[in-house]
């Protein structure tokens, strides 16, 4: 059974990417994680400056999910250059670089910054993150902005872009298209819900953020309805994100219309997980007659 | 020892009271290479609900045998304590920095705050043979300790509770400072590892007294393993924060910032 | 203890409601609930012209909550009028129409019918489902349309007007502002968000309409996001709809800021819940010293 | 009779064949006042995963016990087989329309396929003393009968299976064919259960042949009362749908398009 999958002339050994903010720089997981399963991973977001991240606590758990608030903490590009680059696992996989802004300035410092230094395979823009006050999410809902975004660094690197939405929007549709037009090369979808949880004892948040970002099992039907209504409408390769935690997930992904698949939250529960997907996924394959995985991207019956 | 994942084969499961569980399980590497204050990122089924693993310190180690002691709290926890002998139990670690053992000359002072006792014992086993240590215990009342008479005996363990059901009626920082007084001649050195109000106390202790103490701390937890950024503690100087399962569950009680709010 | 509540002028015997289309009109749970337990019942959404409704299936099942594609089926407000209207329980509770529609005459045109005859609390202005493709969910985005809709039903009822929002936006803050400049009483927070399951033997959606709207307890995490989000904004009642099951899931939306608790899905698996869900309230409250329910209402401490 | 809400405590719930299971419990009035045809709403466990009830026909009832009779398909079903005797399961009923019995002169042949044939054995119970009637299942295999070999036997149900393994070799529709032949001047009347493509075929029979025919429908529910549209199935004429939970489960064959797609 053949695995592996090409995306915009890039081929990757599986379908399988972790997700930004889940896998921190890739060295974190390395003896936990085979990443022979992996076609490659996305760092946690880096900025232009040090974010210390929000107030705790940031993470907590609800209706079968997580909801986290960590805001984006990240030590700046400098600070990621001189530390932490090095310790990426670029000889073992590909490596897209996650880049969050609160201006179109801020996403082209970064991706210059890195143009020139290390081998990675590409960015990830995160114009959807919902921890952050400017930036991030006010971002996320505004097609103008996201477009201008993606145009200013298209003109600076030839590298490959995903451009990481937000399900926290009407209509997915004009937005996805707002972002292939301004020239990405694929779209990430999607990013975490808003959402909050309440410890009624101390009729507090549980998080010290108030609000937070909602991912896991419970995100998987939004992201799914968002990957099939934008793979309508776009021809790039969709990197799905949301909720997954097994093989028959995964194919669900990749019959509405994803190509890669990003396993976020299932990390922290089972950092065995790419291996186990992988095996879920191929006993799929075979049981179903599916020889190239690739078979399987938008197969839906509608 | 770079952490792994195993699955360990439960050998015994019990309630020693009041909704505290003891569990020892069959490690292939854990127990044999983690260091007192380190802990295991425990996975409460095989299904995803509860989501997230429960951090657990390590307990005490027999060979490959590895103890956790735990308090059913949640819907996690009652998952653990209905596990059975035989049955198998995931855990990631050995996790986080462990305690730095007292220098030659340093007497130890161990203070357990309820179920914060459970790093405490694994300590107290590498230090009892070669240091001279004393080890300190709060519980709000005798029944809720959170191990066995026999073990508290056996281990030499003060105890004070709030009711005073049992050893000494007050708070276990009261008996610090008693033992801090009888002991003033001497360089110690605290270990620490309970409820946040305990280890504000022995935080106002030590600066009074400017006495070095290690302290671990308790907060929610996602990955485990330093790449989330989930179980941030603020630091001290206020100039960002640590990671509890990374810079931590050990810090110098100096570098984080304990009033509420800092950790929780 | 005193579970009732007083929203804009009106006294509610408990916060308790039903959510639109999870009720029917009122008649088919009567066997089943006991209509004391609570403040009212909302009806399924009533449109101008009759509509059959999406294709089946229409239901099913995914990450712990369901999916719907009803498509408003409802025999439109004449055939309403003549057959439904002396079915409703008004006799037992507080009634109010669900209304949707196409068009700001849609609901001009509902609401005009409604006036004069039946007894009636007030109106539930549905412009967020996201089942019907012209008119629902694009409305549910567009501050200026649902502005529009409020603000000429405003013109022609002195009745108690609830607007019920998307969670399927950026930001809630500014479209709960212009609902209530607009002349809403109350704010109905939230419908369902967009959802997609798949059956990947049969490699087929599980809903004849691909997508639907997805409810039950995955829903309440961002439904309270947005209850305590316009909370901070509005000052107009506001009515939480998303996920609750039990008692201590209706606290923490009151604790977020809502007046009303509408129980939706859990309808479905526990027709008792009314019930049930208030004996759970009283007991929080019996165990908290909390003397009127209504004490409760924006209480969270941040 | 209203449909009430009822916990009933489960008197048995054995494994009859592979994964199909049959399960008797104590109702108040549901088993006492149900009419055959009709179904009941079934919670799966007291809490909300899987969130939604399951619909299962009411088998054949004996006072106030009634028997189910259900296949393990997904985790709603699964978690029913796991019941013991002795706990309670929650259901919600009588719902729906019964079969109408036939007239006076009328033959009544039971057409059921697989596990459709649960509300056919209770409606057998109500035709044997009076009526003429013969009562056809088909079933893939031996080892896939829906209900004991036993009672297959005392109630004479025909059986064709795929395989031949047991009765005739080949489709119940195949059986009723020749009934039908054989009923030849008589008036009858047929009552159906089954999957989808069975279903459709005594559809076509009945049309060519002119014979009435009411069928029990399956689709998926939400409330199971009439009040959320969930269960739609398309009309025979195409204006609109019925509800299978408040409409039917029964209806008259001609009623309802059986085209796939249409009922789902
Ligand atoms: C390094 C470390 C070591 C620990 N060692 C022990 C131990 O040896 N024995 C013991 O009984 N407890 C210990 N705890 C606390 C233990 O992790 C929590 O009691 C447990 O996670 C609660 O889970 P639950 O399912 O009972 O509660 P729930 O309320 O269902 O938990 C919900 C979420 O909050 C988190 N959470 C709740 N309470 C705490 C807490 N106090 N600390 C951290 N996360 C929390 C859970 O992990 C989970 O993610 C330790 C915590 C840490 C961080
Ligand atoms: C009126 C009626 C009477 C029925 N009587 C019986 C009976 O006596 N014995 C029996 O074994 N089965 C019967 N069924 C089918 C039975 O309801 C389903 O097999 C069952 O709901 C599947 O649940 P699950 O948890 O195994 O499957 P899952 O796949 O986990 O179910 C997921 C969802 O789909 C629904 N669903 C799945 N399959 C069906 C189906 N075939 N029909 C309706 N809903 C479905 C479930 O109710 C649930 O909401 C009846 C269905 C209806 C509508
Ligand atoms: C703790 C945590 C931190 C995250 N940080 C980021 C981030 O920095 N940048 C980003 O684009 N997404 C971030 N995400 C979102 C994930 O990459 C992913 O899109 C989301 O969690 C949904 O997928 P999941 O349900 O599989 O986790 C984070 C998620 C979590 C749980
Ligand atoms: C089957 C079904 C039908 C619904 N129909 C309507 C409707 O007609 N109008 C409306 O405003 N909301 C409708 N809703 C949304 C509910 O009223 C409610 O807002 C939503 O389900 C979230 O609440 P819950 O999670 O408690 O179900 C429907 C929901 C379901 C499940
Ligand atoms: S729990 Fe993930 S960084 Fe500490
Ligand atoms: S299941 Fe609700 S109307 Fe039939």
């Amino acid at each position: 059974m053949n695995m592996s999958i090409t995306m915009a002339e890039m081929s990757f050994r599986t379908p399988l990417l972790t997700g930004s903010g889940t896998f921190g720089y890739g060295d974190e997981f390395k003896s936990l994680v085979d990443y022979n399963t992996l076609g490659g991973i996305v760092t946690k977001s880096v900025s232009l400056e040090p974010r210390a991240g929000n107030k705790p606590p940031r993470i907590c758990e609800t209706s079968g999910g997580i909801i986290n608030s960590i805001g984006l903490a990240n030590p700046g590009v400098d600070s990621f250059i001189a530390n932490k680059v090095s310790l990426l696992p670029i000889d073992e996989t590909r490596v897209f670089l996650s880049v969050v802004g609160n201006s179109v300035e801020d996403f082209l410092a970064v991706v210059d910054k890195f143009e020139t230094i290390a081998d990675i395979s590409g960015y990830e823009l995160n114009v959807s993150c919902p921890n952050v006050k400017r930036g991030g999410l006010e971002i996320g809902g505004d097609q103008d902005a996201v477009a201008a975004i993606v145009k200013a660094v298209r003109a600076i690197t030839k590298r490959f872009i995903s451009v990481k939405l937000t399900p926290n929007q009407t209509s997915i549709a004009p937005m996805a298209q707002a972002a292939v037009d301004a020239g990405a090369d694929a779209l990430t979808l999607v990013n975490t819900l808003i959402g909050m949880a309440i410890d009624t004892e101390k009729q507090r948040p549980l998080l010290g953020n108030v609000t937070g970002g909602f991912s896991g099992p419970p995100l998987k039907p939004v992201a799914l309805a968002k990957v099939w209504q934008a793979a309508q409408v776009v021809d790039v390769p969709i990197w799905a994100s949301g909720g997954m935690v097994n093989g028959i997930d995964c194919i669900e992904f990749l019959l509405a219309g994803a190509s890669g698949l990003q396993l976020g939250s299932v990390l922290f529960t089972d950092p065995f997980s790419p291996q186990r997907v992988l095996n879920e996924m191929e006993e799929y394959c075979s049981h179903h007659g599916v020889a190239e995985i690739s078979e399987l991207v938008g197969a839906l019956k509608v | 020892m770079q952490p792994v994942s195993e699955a360990c084969e439960i050998i015994s499961n019990t309630e020693t009271s009041t909704d505290t569980w003891e569990m020892t399980v069959e490690t292939k590497k854990i127990a044999s290479e983690c260091k007192p204050g380190q802990f295991v990122h425990v996975r409460t089924g095989s299904g995803f609900n509860p989501f997230l693993r429960r951090p657990l310190s390590i307990g005490p180690c027999n060979g490959n045998r590895l103890r956790l002691i735990f308090i059913v709290r949640g819907e996690g926890t009652r998952l653990l304590a209905e596990m059975q002998a035989g049955e198998f139990v995931d855990l990631v670690g050995p996790l986080g920095n462990p305690y730095q053992l007292p220098d030659n000359d340093e007497v130890a002072i161990l203070v357990g705050g309820g179920i914060g006792v459970v790093p405490l014992l694994i300590l107290s086993d590498y230090l009892s043979q070669e240091k001279e240590n004393h080890f300190l215990l709060g519980v709000r009342s005798h029944d809720l300790l959170p191990v066995l008479p026999d073990e508290i005996e056996l281990r030499g363990i003060e105890v004070a509770s709030d009711d005073g059901s049992i050893g000494f009626k007050g708070l276990v920082t009261n008996l610090l400072e008693s033992k801090l007084n009888d002991l003033r001649d001497r360089s110690v050195r605290i270990y620490g590892c309970g409820p946040e109000p305990m280890t504000r106390a022995i935080k106002e202790i030590c600066m009074k007294r400017k006495v070095p103490a290690q302290v671990s701390l308790e907060v929610p937890m996602g990955c485990g393993v330093g790449a989330c950024q989930s179980c941030a503690v603020l630091r001290e100087d206020g100039v960002g924060y640590l990671l509890v399962c990374k810079d931590g569950p050990v810090f110098d009680i100096n570098d984080v910032d304990l009033t509420p709010g800092g950790s929780s």
